[in-house]
């Protein structure tokens, strides 16, 4: 088992697996629960061993059931016990949003502030592996909308390693948000107390000639991107929202203040994007300051297709960030 | 508890206190549907009007320590379990003094410390969190019981389905109780489930469970107190198909197309009140006297809670944001 | 039995369902399924008498299983049959959205276009009648972002009267907002020639100094705005999106070109708002067109509250819409 | 159907038919593991490997109007219903020429000639769709089987109940098959379901249900012929659980810790495709010979669809925005 103490190289996958197991050892009542996350060792093999390690009642295997065990993870909270509840994928949390958004955001509110539902949901999101339509969705975006909420995307080991354990100190629900595309991610492990609080934003590159905004699974891409602009002697600034509820606007603001020109990068389809949102924000918050309309680069507005040429074509790429960036800026 | 508590207390003073409890419910009630109609209560009002001796009886069977998942419908609940009535006609109002504080209105009444984990109004949407608090309360070893209330509308929907399956699947201390009044809104028992017998469908997850007169509290009582035995003694959980009758519509928009005048007429002769009073007045020299001692505190208590209400504040609109998050972040 | 033909004034409510009786008049296919659209006449009296008119088998009441019901609606379509499936409210909606995601928007994509699903989906939404937190959502947005599906808001008497013909037309599924607040707004009831096509936004009221765009329950609101603002000396143009997927940019852009200026009123909650879409928009089509920054006047964000005072603070009110406005032109 | 098709056909020819048809689902499964491995089929790869009677013997009991609703685990499915091999492996390569123009994959394999409904890849997913289809032929008094497939693993989930519920309230035809391999993923049955008997919770929406050797081609063809026979005569649904086993990883990314080598091994002794060739060999003097010709006409229509999705085309990447809508605007 790593310490966080000693500088590492791991994976996002341990660090989740690690955040994981130091959240069960420091606190009798956090248990984790969902489909598969025992005896198979989570889908994506995020808690493989932590059923040997602590036991059936903790590391708990539920039937097929999203609404059930999700509402459970609800009740276990009202409980007092502070739950984690993986829902496989985003795609299956279609079946639970009833018990998310009509009990878990609402419950402190309805109840005049009695009650509080300290609860973390943990899901994978995201495309990239070629799993076509019912399989690809990244829907952040809609519980980005959701009063009651908090929602984090980390996009980095040190986040996928520090925000679970701060999102279980938190008194509301959280929803966090594990792109499929990371897992397999690898990078050095900073110390815990280098570890950002979960609700600001963070400058991955810094920047003077233009913001590339996003979150998630598309940070690698967008950094790439910022390489590639470089050549080209473009100096972009890349700010990773990190939180994506509530949102970081004045690290938004800040960095267009200085940099004049802002693009999103955003998995989801377009329409109705968490990028259009914050497109808004910064039109509300940073007009003055614009020298160029703020671009988003998002999926196409189409069901993600099986064939690997084709799930590209629908996904947010390198060329397209760099190009867009580039007409963005005027500079071909 | 004691297995003394298993036996039924039909002495005397109980049953009155039952009978009391039921017309406590009964006459709040009523006031309630004259306050809406002076529109000083908003938004949808479920009447429990005709189905009071299911909260009443199942409460004599619950302890300080249990908790309690209702539906839209929680009036009776609430009062039973002993919010202070005030409390609940404030909320009813929507005042800050209300016991959600004004927020939920009459659909989702909430107190801690009563445990009563609200009125919610998505149909079977309690189900999963009873489930999720009797986990809280096995993986913390405490002997509790949740007692999850709902309509028979609700055995159709998924959520049902999943809350049952987890529930006995890992032995959790819950008492389900159907309050099965045969309609969901206008939709009758025979045109939404396959299986009418609500109790028969809980058996297929292989929980024990029965029906009983939801109109004789005396009997709800009675298996109440047998089925929340049986759950502290053996963790799992149980199953009460109460078979009752909504007297009034389903909310105040209900022109009740879906049932004629001849059926209402028929289920009010056993109304659970009614029927109480004449086995008291047979058996137990009830008199007139007794009963209108009852009303008059009942009309007393009524009378103070509106009085209450009607003077008690309204929420600031500068706290709207308020309840949202907690104060306390990490 | 009113005949659209003959110019007479009549209820949103009367509108959808002179819209239903003809539907299942002119096609066979057609049937109508839901809770309590049958014995009970629908929960707000849309449906009434209906059952009679057309006997059990086209108006069909369901169990409480909104996934079950609106995916048999899905599977119904696909047997060749033209569903109206009522879900009573967006609310109880989030219980069937794995039905209308995963199955309704993507079963043409997943079978490279060999079917399709004919599907209408009729739901009630929004909030104003102090039913509270769970009963009270405007989740138009989230729909909208949804490849695959269209999205309508009819929010006249003529829209209510003529959308759902036009949505039954169309070989794809197609979901249907009712404003709970707009049952009872009463109009004359333009003649059929005069209906526009579906996919197009109305100007409701010309105007040249700013274009209030809005859509369902937010219209009479803004109109009534309007009306103020001519007080002032300020003439507000009205666009009613009415097509909330796919959005008419072009009549957007076409209206801003014209006024310089735009606000946007939306019943959902700010954060992730349709209004949030359509100032991205603005942002990407229409920004050199702009003389101030777009403004929104949206839902607060907070899980709506019973108490009447509360609940109107939470929604977008005549008040903010105009004082908004007269902000955005400077014009106090 | 004529009574005749209700008596099992266990004369040879039949039998060899039935052998043929699962060797080559089997085969073909075999092949898409090894292309699988050389990356020519991506995304997810869930193998049929072992289950091939219940496709195989159900078909036997479908007319080519009936229609099928299958999972994310259908390759046996679509090939037995007789979706030529060429569009199924040019799917599985996501070519324009796969049976669902290349944009499905092995999970959503659709046909509209044979009325093949898709691999869904949601579970439980497909069950409310298959109740639609049948309510659709009984609104137009069709007399049509709609045959849904699914793994016991759905049987937790709401949808299952909401449509067992739904087909039994209105009498639909459908035939429910639930393909019973013990797991979900890596979830053992006896962890997810309070009642393991899946059958007898499908009795408890009173709908017809037995349970069938899911090993035993011929025992799934005549429990299938008799469901069929029952729906299309009395309307109404039908229930088979064949017990079964997944003899491969639940897809390719399974490393199995949830289950031992020996249990696979027991299971593979009673394999389908073993099972059937033994009791040839015993019964009906089958001759290695005779295997030897069925395996080779196998392998060469296996080499054709390969051969012919290697040199398919994928589709152009202007053309991703096709198939969202229908062109034929209203
Ligand atoms: C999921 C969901 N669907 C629909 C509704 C609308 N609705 C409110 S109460 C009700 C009827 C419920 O009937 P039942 O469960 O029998 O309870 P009862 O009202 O008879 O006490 C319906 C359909 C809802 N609140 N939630
Ligand atoms: C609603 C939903 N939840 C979770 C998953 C992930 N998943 C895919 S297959 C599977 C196991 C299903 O088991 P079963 O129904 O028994 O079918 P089998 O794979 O055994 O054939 C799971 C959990 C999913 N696809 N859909
Ligand atoms: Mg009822
Ligand atoms: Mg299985």
């Amino acid at each position: 088992m790593t310490q966080a103490s000693e500088r590492t190289t791991m994976s996002y996958r341990e660090a989740v697996q690690e955040a994981l197991r130091e959240a069960l050892h420091s606190d009798p009542r956090v248990f984790l629960m969902g489909e598969d996350v025992g005896h198979y060792g989570g889908c994506y093999g995020v808690s493989k061993g932590l059923l040997d390690e602590f036991g059936e009642q903790r590391i708990r295997d539920t039937p097929l059931s999203e609404s059930g065990f999700v509402g459970a993870g609800v009740g276990a909270a009202l409980g007092g016990m502070r739950p984690i509840v993986e829902v496989m994928t985003v795609n299956f949390s279609l079946l639970a949003l009833d018990q998310i958004v009509n009990n878990a955001a609402t419950i402190r509110h309805m109840s005049g502030g009695q009650f509080s539902v300290p609860l973390v949901i943990r899901m994978a999101t995201g495309a990239g592996r070629q799993l076509a339509a019912q399989h690809s969705h990244s829907l952040e975006c809609w519980y980005a909308h959701v009063p009651g909420l908090k929602v984090l995307a980390p996009a980095t080991i040190a986040d996928a390693r520090y925000m679970l354990g701060m999102a279980l100190l938190d008194p509301d629900p959280v929803v966090i948000f594990e792109h499929v595309m990371l897992y397999n991610l690898e990078a050095l492990l900073p110390q815990e107390n280098e570890r950002l609080p979960t609700d600001k934003a963070a400058l991955r590159r810094e920047g003077s000639d233009i913001t590339l905004i996003t979150y998630g699974g598309s940070l690698p891409k967008v950094l790439a991107a910022a390489e590639q602009l470089a050549l080209s002697d473009i100096n972009a600034e890349v700010l990773d929202l990190r939180c994506l509820r509530p949102l970081d606007t004045t690290s938004i603001v800040r960095s267009i203040s200085k940099t004049h020109h802002a693009l999103i990068v955003d998995e989801g389809w377009r329409t109705g994007s968490l990028a259009g949102e914050i497109s808004a924000i910064i039109m509300e918050q940073a007009f003055w300051e614009l020298d160029a309309p703020v671009a988003r680069v998002c999926s196409k507005e189409v069901p993600i297709p099986y064939p690997k040429h084709l799930e590209e074509a629908a996904l947010p790429q390198l060329d397209e960030i760099v190009s867009t960036a580039k007409q963005l800026l005027g500079t071909p | 508890m004691t297995p003394a508590n298993a036996k039924p207390h039909v002495n005397r003073n109980h049953l009155l206190q039952l009978l009391q409890s039921m017309i406590r419910i009964r006459r709040f009630e009523e006031k309630c549907a004259e306050l809406y109609t002076l529109e000083k209560i908003r938004g949808f009002l479920h009447l429990y009007i005709g189905e009071e001796a299911i909260a009443v009886g199942c409460n004599e069977a619950l302890q300080p320590e249990d908790a309690l998942i209702c539906t839209y419908r929680e009036h009776g609940h609430a009062l039973a379990r002993g919010i202070p009535m005030a409390a609940v006609m404030a909320e009813m109002y929507g005042k800050i003094t209300g016991c959600s504080h004004g927020r939920g209105g009459s659909m989702h009444l909430f107190d801690k410390t009563t445990r009563f984990y609200g009125g919610n109004a998505i149909v079977a949407g309690g189900l999963p969190l009873a489930v999720g608090l009797a986990l809280a309360d096995k993986l913390q070893q405490r002997n509790r019981v949740t007692a999850c209330f709902f309509g028979e509308g609700a055995a159709a929907e998924g959520e049902f389905h999943e809350s049952l399956n987890l529930a006995a699947l890992w032995q959790l201390p819950v008492l389900f109780v159907c309050e099965n009044n045969l309609y969901a809104m206008g939709t009758a028992l025979n045109i939404s489930e396959s299986e009418q017998d609500i109790h028969r469908k809980a058996q297929s997850y292989k929980i024990d469970a029965e029906t009983v007169d939801g109109m004789n509290v005396v009997a709800v009582e009675q298996a109440a107190r047998n089925a929340c035995d049986s759950i502290r003694r053996d963790g799992g959980p149980h199953f009460l198909e109460c078979r009752t009758y909504r007297f009034r519509a389903h909310s105040m928009f209900d022109s009740q197309l879906y049932r004629n005048k001849a059926e209402i007429q028929a289920w009010q002769e056993k109304g659970p009140i009614l029927q109480l009073i004449k086995w008291l007045r047979e058996y137990q020299q009830f008199t007139d006297a007794e009963l209108e001692t009852i009303e008059q505190s009942v009309e007393e208590e009524i009378n103070k809670a509106v009085a209450a209400a009607e003077s008690a504040d309204f929420e600031a609109i500068t706290s709207l944001s308020q309840n949202v998050y907690s104060e306390g972040k990490p």
